[in-house]
């Protein structure tokens, strides 16, 4: 059979969470490959959650927020964007495809545009086949290290 | 090309008798519960549109007024109480004026006193030049018989000449609505054969009225039908058997005998008629123009002259039948004379007319969009999106 | 400055306009007082002309809206070089018109405009103490939503409903537009919360039989009809209904499906339990000789079928009126089979066709003929293995825009409508949907985006009112007039939904009648002002929420209630409510208007 | 510690949940994981049996921790939580999983989707395992509340507020008070004076001694929290050089009524608004028959009047949304124009007419009968202004499809009125910022809830009233502005209100001092203590967003009830 991806999202509650919500009330489809996670804001988002997902079996991690400028926190997302790239460096000199992880905004009422960044994204990972480091051994403070 | 809008017009034809036509707010019931409306002709609410609208032409060139029979299902299930059967009556009224060249009609269904006096004045007229005739001819006390004071021969006559300038004038009408409604239309163009397919049905209509008896309910078309049948007979008997008609003092069954049925079919229809008007019994005769009345009781007045003289002759007080016949005549010329080419009596001629003609137009339709439009019933598409 | 005051007789006919305008002669600075009859057709160059030579300063329009008459006075006004925006209304009905001694009234308003004050702001009525207590007539989403704003606030609340249950008809919907959300999820833990809440004292199965009293100090008399099971006791097992032989259509349903004479009304009502419908108790009717099944089977013996209907007298100082609507009967209306074709569904029986907890378990389904046994005849009955319909025309307007029924909108019909055809197309695969509409009034927020939306998933609509529905051996057949392509058509079809208008709940009236609050001449509850305050009535103290004042949507219904809830708080915090418009007298009006005008 | 006990509900939510997720499969994998006690599945968990089962449950089966697999947190959250309380379990040892809104509704393949519900409910027991008690704090209310805006909404909100006896700041930005509604004469559908009932509230406005009116000011800065907000109220810029001197005010709540902006007719050309001069927006038209003068440019008196709905509105270009009011406003104009000028003709360009409320239909009916010519157009095709030529009798000629008759037709005019629509102002954005609230992508700000909360918004203690939040008619705004009011006169009546039990915490034993997190902290919650070296969070003013969580290098930030813990967990379980 196919290869089916898993992969995690952190939604932010005050505008992706609602967004995708909006997907839902508003009967839009996409595939099952994701998973979500609600937190506050996706500043709260760590790379030691990134790595904890990627390593416990996730062929991929979706961050999404609010637009910049919206944040419901004013700056959390600024950290997001700022944090994000690194995080990626990090996971490239750890051997993982930095496509792997992405980050996305959509705002409360862009349910259509979750729909769009989902199907996209789990293409994508379709393309890049399972995560290599799936199930590998997790050591904490490689990840905090980054 | 755009048409223009005339928000003017609808001033002008509310004196014909249409009152409500703004207040319809266009959710086409009416259309839908017309017994005679389907495609291509969809009534009466797009007739409302158009007036509302005042796209004059349009309007002239319309045939759907005549295709209603005035059954009043529309107003009675108006939710807004626009009246468009009513709409449809003023719009024949309306139409009459627009055939007719002179602008007599015009001025008669604006006002009623207007077609009184004229009435009235025809009605002299007649009684005048006939007495005059009379007098220098004959002997105001016998009725038939050389010394007649009133000639069948000439009179006979003269009804022939009167019918011949009728008829004239009722032509020239009739081809001025042909003309607008079939021969101006740019849109559409009536193959010749299909005159001729179509003619055949012209009689059938003329003698059967068989649409009007497609409405909800068959008494008021068979009271019409009695009425014009009446008249029918009436008319030939005048136009060809006037002295046996006249001649006495014995009664010629084979003639007379026709004569009464029409008599009493006349007199019947126009009492029914004219108590319905006034019992407003059915939703098509609540509201009643001025020229209804004047119409119905004007062929009342003529019917019963008649049948008296008639009468008063056979019983042989001739001094009193001549009179009557006078009476008689000074309402049959004007009502003949006003009503044929400039009144309600047009009708006679317009609606058989108008039938012909909506065939003639639905072909042309149908030959200009080929099957891909559905005449009569059909089923909706998607909405645009 | 010279004043010149036009009456028109176009208000109520208890308006004596004769003194009236004796009184307007006799006010300070008023020059002239002209009563121009019930219909006028002012000409402004005439208007012009007289204002010019009678140097007019002010005009006064009494009347009730005699905003009609304004424009042409303000154009005399600017014509005759005097300065237009001195034209000032004193607009009988905008001011309470309906209630009591308006003569009075009318005098007062003209007198507020002669001063070029608004009478809302003269007519200040005195303030009375104010009971802390409050009375809610009826439990929809309305009463609900007031009833838990004043109880939060941790003020006692009475909440009357007449049914079993409370919910309303809300509680009766699948989804609600435009989000689609289920009506269940919104409104089920706002009931949850009123049947939990410490300061709110639920009285189902009650009726509010008489109000006495005054503003801020109401004495209601309730009438608590019999339940004949004990609320407190009853754990809502069902052994009851199991064992009842009788069976009656189901309210909560619209008839759509059978309930027991002992019932819940829905599985999430609230209060959570069962109680007895006398008229269709076998032991209640036979005067206790037959029957008696459910309270020998109750396990917790919580039946007492010999219960009486009880009253009870509360103290309240506010009293809302949420008292929401009734659905138009739609067998008045000859040409759409109602009641005679099986399959012409009324909007209401639609909703719960549709219903996941309806008695199809949501499937939509044609009816089907049953054999009763126990009534020996064959039925049409709605069965969760019935045929799905192929084609289901939706029919707007119905009873509703019609001077021949209801000649008002009724608000939420073409926006159900369009929900029921996103329903259909998406519970049965390949099914057409017909929308017949007149206008489609997509007026709130999300609408205009969601009646796109269900076109773009192929339902059609046609533009124009169907007038028939027709069966010809065994199809249905529906006829209308396509205008948009201009044609006449007529289609079969399986199923057709009435979308019927609302109606003022039944006995409206009467409770108008005892609160002395005018009503409509349509029936409902007429509001204080229309624009300033939608929610206040003529009577202090007394207030209306939600569609029982005018055909509302649920957003629309929520806001207003809390408004509501907002005006009785208010006079709580305060200590004091105002006495009724109607008892504010002539004089105290003038002398206010006259230190307003100072200022 | 005592042994966790789980308890795990999956409801079907009637068909919502069931019709794809195997509702029964999921309540069998959750019985099977570590700790789960109770697992079991019913039609509706959120109605009062369901919530019961939980309580009963929680007493019977001494549960103390509790799962609920359903709809979308958002939704019913609180609820359950209530339910917990009921029991006497501490509200937070409770997890939701979404298997509604992003599962259910989202997903055909059931399958698939049954293994994401199990997936969604494992994460939810892992994470509700390491979940903690938490006790909500309570703060005083500030009785006083800060109202934007001075329309008729604004009006309406303080006097609520005031004459229940609370202090109110109502802020204007302009120099009076009044908003849009001062520009209108009569209203529809009654043709009530609207400048008596404005008169009327800004009388009882300024008589009232509870109310300080700021005009010609705005809301600089919104710091705080509800009850405890502290607004700075500066003179208004108008989009000039910001300024933050002003004065700072304590407030308890917000209502937010900025109101809308009229939509800019020069914006759409085919209606030639600004080219041709005799095309004038209904604005304009207002203040001509407000002053009595309904004359063309050239001073001539119009016989020929067309009045254009929807402009800006119901349209693909410009705003997809209708605006609610023109409708009416239009008949409003119509019956006007004829009673000023008996003589004139009006046309109506309309699409659908909304004439929905109260008395709107037999309104609709008058101007029927008062003969105005209604043409129905179709939105995606807009009517066409130009020139009339010199022989016709009017100014300008209207082309357009017209539906109800099928004809392409030109009606003249004199003058035409477009009914301009609503629209956000350009400046709700900063609004939204200032107070914390979202807005939607036409800018109108976004309730907490269309129908159970139409006022509210996520921010607690800030609302919002009137047409800022949609198109709204003056009852609607004024029943608005009410409930607004009844919310903070409620929280008030309480005196104190909860602050949520989530937010930040330093382990200031292991603090390094590093200060990373003070700059972060967008709410500047957090403070570094000079003495000890650490930095310290105060919980009142955090929002909990994490930043700070995330950002900390020696991790020892916890979010309460969004820790790392909880959260890997929550990864661990809807991957394992």
């Amino acid at each position: 059979m196919s290869f089916e991806p898993k992969i995690v999202a952190f939604l932010c509650n005050w505008c992706s969470y609602t967004g995708a919500d909006l997907a839902g009330t508003s009967r839009m489809h996409y595939p099952p490959n994701v998973l979500s996670i609600r937190v506050n804001c996706s500043g709260r988002v760590s790379p030691l959650m990134v790595m904890s997902a990627l390593t416990k079996g996730a062929d991929a991690v979706l961050i999404c927020g609010c637009h910049i400028g919206d944040c419901h926190y004013v700056t959390g997302n600024w950290q997001t964007e700022k944090r994000v790239p690194l995080l990626k460096k990090g996971l490239e000199s750890l051997g993982i495809d930095p496509r792997r992880v992405r980050l996305e905004w959509v705002s409360a009422s862009e349910g259509a545009r979750f729909v769009e960044v989902v199907e996209d994204f789990i293409t994508e990972i379709k393309r890049l086949g399972p995560n290599p480091v799936k199930g590998a051994h997790h050591d904490r403070r490689t990840a905090c290290s980054l | 090309m755009a048409i223009r809008v005339n928000p003017k017009l609808i001033e002008d034809i509310e004196q014909y008798g249409a009152e409500e036509v703004s207040n319809c707010y266009h959710c086409g019931n009416c259309s839908a519960v017309c017994p005679h409306s389907a495609d291509p002709f969809i009534f009466p609410r797009r007739s409302m549109r158009t007036l509302q609208m005042g796209l004059e032409s349009k309007l002239r060139s319309s045939l759907e007024p005549w295709l209603c029979y005035y059954c009043g299902q529309c107003s009675e299930q108006c939710p807004r109480e626009a009246e468009p059967g009513e709409t449809m009556m003023s719009l024949r009224r309306w139409l009459t004026s627009r055939y007719d060249f002179t602008a007599i009609s015009h001025l008669f269904y604006r006002s009623w006193k207007a077609e009184v006096v004229a009435i009235v004045a025809m009605a002299l007229l007649t009684g005048l030049g006939f007495a005059l005739y009379g007098f220098s001819s004959g002997d105001i006390n016998t009725y038939d018989g050389p010394t007649a004071f009133l000639q069948s021969p000439a009179v006979h006559v003269f009804d022939w000449t009167m019918a011949g300038v009728l008829t004239l004038l009722l032509l020239v009408n009739s081809a001025r609505m042909w003309w607008f409604t079939v021969g101006s239309r740019t849109d559409i163009r009536v193959p010749l054969l299909s005159y001729v397919k179509r003619a055949v049905s012209l009689p059938s209509h003329f003698f059967t009225q068989k649409r009007y008896a497609q409405c909800g309910e068959k008494g008021p078309w068979l009271v019409h039908l009695v009425l014009m049948l009446s008249y029918v007979m009436m008319f030939t008997l005048i136009m060809f058997f006037l002295h046996e008609v006249q001649a006495g003092p014995g009664i010629n069954w084979n003639v007379h005998a026709f004569g009464y049925i029409a008599s009493v079919g006349l007199i019947g229809a126009t009492v029914v008629m004219l108590r319905g008007r006034l019992k407003k019994s059915r939703p098509g005769n609540k509201h009643s123009h001025e020229t209804d009345w004047i119409f119905l009781v004007l062929l009342l007045y003529v019917a019963v002259t008649g049948v008296t003289q008639h009468v008063l002759h056979r019983t042989g007080f001739d001094l009193a039948a001549n009179i009557a016949y006078l009476a008689h005549m000074m309402g049959v010329v004007p009502m003949l004379v006003l009503e044929v080419p400039f009144g309600k009596w047009s009708h006679l001629a317009y609606r058989p007319l108008a039938m012909f003609f909506s065939e003639l137009v639905a072909d042309a339709l149908r030959e200009n969009a080929r099957v891909t439009t559905q005449v009569g019933i059909g089923s909706p598409q998607p909405a645009r999106v | 400055m010279k004043i010149g005051v036009f009456l028109c007789h176009s208000g109520p006919d208890s308006i004596n306009y004769e003194s009236v305008a004796n009184y307007a002669r006799n006010l300070p600075e008023v020059d002239l007082v002209r009563d121009i009859g019930p219909r006028p057709k002012p000409d402004p160059n005439l208007l012009a002309e007289e204002i010019r030579v009678r140097q007019l300063d002010r005009i006064v329009l009494g009347a009730s809206s005699p905003g009609r008459l304004k424009p042409a006075f303000t154009r005399a006004m600017a014509l005759a070089g005097r300065d237009p925006t001195e034209v000032r209304l004193a607009s009988f009905r905008e001011h309470g018109g309906g209630g009591a001694n308006l003569t009075e009234r009318a005098k007062a308003i003209v007198a507020c405009a002669s001063r070029g004050v608004p009478f809302s702001l003269a007519a200040v009525t005195e303030l009375m103490p104010v009971n802390h207590a409050t009375l809610i007539v009826g439990a929809g989403v309305g009463g609900i939503q007031a009833a838990l704003e004043i109880a939060d606030a941790g003020e006692k609340v009475y909440l009357v409903e007449r049914t079993g249950t409370i919910g309303g008809h809300m509680a009766m919907f699948d989804k609600t537009f435009p989000t689609l959300d289920c009506a269940a999820c919104i409104l089920t833990p706002k009931m949850v919360a009123v049947g939990q809440h410490e300061s709110i004292e639920l009285l189902t199965y009650s009726e509010v039989q008489q109000i006495t009293g005054e503003p801020g100090a109401y004495k209601a008399t309730i009438l608590k009809k019999a339940r004949r099971v004990d609320p407190k006791a009853c754990v809502s097992c069902g052994v009851c209904a199991e064992v009842c032989p009788t069976r009656v259509p189901s309210e909560f349903d619209c008839g759509i499906a059978e309930r027991r004479a002992v019932y819940m009304p829905f599985p999430q009502a609230v209060p959570n339990v069962f109680l007895v419908d006398e008229a269709s108790c076998t032991y209640v009717q036979s005067g206790g000789k037959k029957c008696g099944a459910c309270a020998k089977k109750c396990p917790k013996g919580c039946i007492n079928l010999d219960e009486a209907d009880g009253t009870i007298e509360v103290e309240v100082g506010n009293v809302i009126l949420a008292t929401g609507y009734d659905v138009l009967d739609a067998r008045r209306i000859e040409g759409y089979g109602c009641g005679k074709l099986p399959n012409v569904l009324t909007s209401l029986e639609f909703e719960r066709l549709t219903n996941a907890s309806g008695p199809t378990g949501g499937r939509i389904v044609m009816k089907t003929k049953q054999y009763n046994k126990r009534r020996k005849v064959d039925e049409w009955v709605l069965s969760a293995d019935g045929e799905p319909p192929r084609s289901v025309a939706i029919i707007h307007c119905v009873g509703s825009r019609d001077s021949r029924y209801n000649a008002y909108c009724s608000r939420v019909c073409c926006m159900y409508s369009l929900k029921f055809a996103h329903l259909v197309k998406e519970k049965i695969e390949g099914a057409e949907c017909y929308e017949f509409y007149i206008d489609m009034r997509a007026f709130g927020k999300g609408y205009e985006e969601f009646a796109e939306r269900i076109k773009s998933e192929g339902a059609f609509v046609v533009r124009g009112r169907t007038a028939t529905v027709t069966e010809r051996d065994g199809q249905m057949y529906v006829k209308g007039e396509d205008m948009l392509r201009d044609s006449v058509v007529e289609f079969p079809v399986d199923m057709v939904i009435l979308a019927i208008g609302l109606v003022p709940a039944t006995g409206t009236r009467e409770l108008a009648a005892m609160l002395r609050v005018p009503v409509e001449h349509d029936g409902w509850f007429q509001e204080l002002n229309y624009n300033g305050d939608p929610t206040e009535t003529e009577r202090g103290g007394v207030f209306v929420a939600g569609a029982c004042h005018a055909p509302k949507d649920i957003p629309d219904t929520v806001a207003q209630a809390s408004a509501v809830a907002a005006g009785v708080l208010k006079s709580i915090s305060r200590g004091k409510t105002v006495s009724s418009r109607a008892d504010v007298n002539l004089s105290s009006v003038e002398a206010r208007a006259k230190t307003l005008q100072v200022q | 510690m005592e042994e966790l006990r789980i308890g795990v509900y999956v409801c079907n939510c009637g068909t919502n949940i069931a019709k794809v997720v195997d509702c029964d499969a999921v309540c069998e994998m959750a019985g099977k994981l570590p700790h789960v006690a109770v697992a079991r599945s019913y039609k509706y968990m959120c109605s009062t049996p369901g919530q019961e089962m939980i309580v009963q449950d929680i007493k019977e089966q001494n549960l103390n921790r509790v799962v609920v697999a359903a709809c979308s947190p958002r939704m019913h959250e609180r609820t359950f939580r209530k339910a917990l309380q009921t029991a006497g379990l501490n509200q937070y040892f409770f997890e939701m999983a979404n298997i509604r809104e992003q599962c259910s509704w989202v997903h055909d393949d059931a399958e698939g989707t049954t293994r994401k519900a199990e997936a969604l409910a494992r994460g939810a027991v892992y994470r509700v395992a390491c979940h903690e008690p938490l006790e909500k704090l309570s703060v005083d209310m500030c009785p006083s509340t800060l109202v934007i805006g001075g329309g008729i909404a604004g009006l309406t909100a303080a006097l609520e507020l005031a004459e229940a006896g609370h202090p109110v700041h109502l802020v204007e930005r302009t120099e009076r008070l009044g908003g849009n509604l001062a520009r209108v004469d009569l209203t529809a559908p009654y043709l009530d004076s609207a400048t008596d009932l404005l008169i009327d509230r800004i009388t009882r406005v300024r008589e009232s001694p509870a109310i300080k009116v700021h005009l010609s000011s705005e809301l600089k800065e919104l710091s705080g929290f509800v009850g405890n907000f502290e607004a700075l109220i500066g003179p208004a810029t108008n989009g000039g050089q910001p300024t933050t001197e002003g004065r700072r005010v304590g407030v308890g709540s917000v209502v937010v009524c900025t109101g809308y902006k009229e939509f800019d007719a020069s914006r759409i050309t085919h209606f030639g608004y600004g080219k041709l001069p005799n095309v004038v927006t209904s604005f304009e038209l207002e203040a001509m028959l407000k002053a009595g003068r309904i004359e063309m440019k050239d001073g001539r008196t119009p016989q020929y009047f067309a009045i254009v709905h929807c402009v800006g509105s119901r349209s693909r270009e410009f705003h997809g949304y209708c605006s609610r009011v023109c409708c009416m406003t239009a008949l409003k104009y119509a019956h006007e124009i004829k009673s000023s000028i008996p003589k004139a003709y009006v046309s109506d360009l309309y699409i659908d007419m909304h004439a929905f409320g109260k008395g709107h239909e037999e309104f609709y009916r008058q101007s029927s009968e008062a003969k105005t010519l209604f043409l129905m157009y179709d939105k995606n095709e807009h009517p066409v202004i130009k020139r009339a030529g010199p022989k016709d009798d009017c100014d300008m000629l209207i082309e357009v499809n017209e539906k109800l008759s099928g004809e392409v037709i030109e009606i003249p005019a004199d003058m035409v009125i477009l009914m301009v629509g609503m629209e956000a102002r350009p400046d709700s954005g900063q609004v939204a910022r200032l107070v914390n609230i979202s807005q939607d992508k036409e800018g109108w700000f976004i309730e907490s809830h269309p129908k159970l909360d139409p006022v509210a918004t996520t921010t607690e203690g800030v609302f919002i009233a009137g047409t800022c939040a949609a198109p709204k008619d003056i009852p609607d705004s004024v029943a608005q502005a009410r409930a607004a009011a009844a919310r903070i006169l409620a929280k008030i009546a309480r005196q104190k209100i909860e602050i949520d039990a989530v937010f930040a915490q330093v382990d200031e034993d292991h603090c390094s001092g590093c200060r990373v997190c003070n700059e972060l902290c967008p709410y500047s919650a957090i403070e570094f203590d000079e003495k000890t070296r650490h930095s310290r969070v105060n919980s009142a003013l955090c929002k909990a967003c994490g930043a700070c969580v995330a950002a900390c290098p020696s991790g020892v930030i916890k979010a309460r009830h969004f820790s790392d813990r909880q959260i890997l967990a929550q990864i661990e379980g809807i991957l394992s």
